[in-house]
């Protein structure tokens, strides 16, 4: 059983990692098992969420088993 | 169809824009926009990435967007993902009209909401260091050209 | 130096901007406009003469205008003369620049302007009948936009 | 001793040649030479002439020996 968090541009650099394999549950309590560095920037007000790959408003969410999370930083242009 | 494709090899900009020009004989005006890796600065490397549940979508979506907007005959949109070296083509954008003001509104708007809205993320390489770009003003001031 | 040249034989416009684009290595940006003879139309030929003294000082002064307006590169004007069938190029612009929007409004500024003002005249066979082509309200309402 | 008029665009139908040597002299008489049609058409109002490769305004011109007159009706773009 595991949820996906998957991190782009810089969240990668703070994350250490391009993709996180973790425990499904409330997006809360998942980000309460990462580093305090890393869920702060991962919980910034810029930052977007795609939930199995549509955008979503994190309020609520809960990860099932299989789920992919995306954290979006403000996109840098082509 | 439109032709939107997410390039992840170099590309070579000028042989798209004659096939695509090439596919609508009907069309009297193809405008191109060729992005590329600025030369002559100190950037040695440029990568992109993306996310593909997100990506490839967003940008047909311009495409049709593009479409509902001007009379266009077809619309290539082509970006490249992974590492490029100065000189290496970036995007290529190209429309296709009977008249030429609606190709040129319909690439210069798929460029402006390609900059600041697709779902791509920048770092560039100087002396050895690679850094996150971040988002841009003049992007957003683009964009809101077309509010 | 700017590239402005009468062509009285066909071009490849695609090769030519793949040439342009290598010249200026600095450039980030290279918009280009391919007009064509329309295929699907009844229009069997074009041929488009011109007045040697005036047409091609007057290609290059519009090259120089562009440049005077906008932080452009490098700009390149290719337009041919002489006899032509559907699907044949007419007429190749392309600016060079750093950033994109001096590129896209200087190759604008130069299509508006070839159309209105250049020294060109053009007839149309339709149903083995030339017939000239007279100015057209648009090009003079586009050629507005730039007071 | 001869001048030449060049006729474009539409005008080349008219004078039924892109070309015409004519005698040197005031451009009021090189007209009158010509014939009623093309004369005319030659002095409609969006006209625009080239002497010699520039511009000029018609009035009181005169034709000298090897000069070229063009006569440019309205263009009809590229």
């Amino acid at each position: 059983m595991s949820a996906r968090l998957v991190f782009l541009g810089r969240l990668a650099d703070v994350a250490g990692a391009g993709a996180l394999e973790v425990a499904p549950g409330a997006l809360a309590d998942v980000l309460a098992g990462l580093g305090d560095d890393l869920a702060r920037a991962l919980t910034g007000p810029r930052i977007r969420l795609a939930h199995n790959g549509a955008l979503v408003d994190g309020a609520g969410l809960v990860l099932a088993d299989g789920d992919e999370l995306a954290f979006l930083p403000p996109v840098s242009g082509g | 169809m439109d032709d939107v494709r997410l390039l992840s090899e170099p590309f070579a900009p000028a042989a798209e824009i004659a096939a695509f020009s090439y596919r609508y004989p009907a069309a009297g005006g193809i405008v191109s926009f060729i992005g590329k890796v600025r030369g002559g600065d100190d950037v040695e490397a440029l990568e992109l990435s993306h996310y593909a549940p997100l990506t490839l979508p967003g940008m047909a979506d311009l495409a049709t967007a593009a479409r509902g907007r001007w009379a266009v005959e077809g619309v290539l949109i082509l970006h490249r993902v992974g590492e490029m070296r100065p000189g290496d083509p970036i995007v290529l954008v190209a429309a296709a009209s009977r008249h030429r003001r609606d190709a040129f509104a319909a690439a210069d708007y798929i460029m402006d909401h390609l900059k600041a809205q697709s779902w791509f993320w920048k770092r560039e390489k100087r002396a050895g260091q690679w850094a996150w770009v971040e988002p841009r003003a003049v992007d957003h001031a683009d964009l809101a050209r077309w509010d």
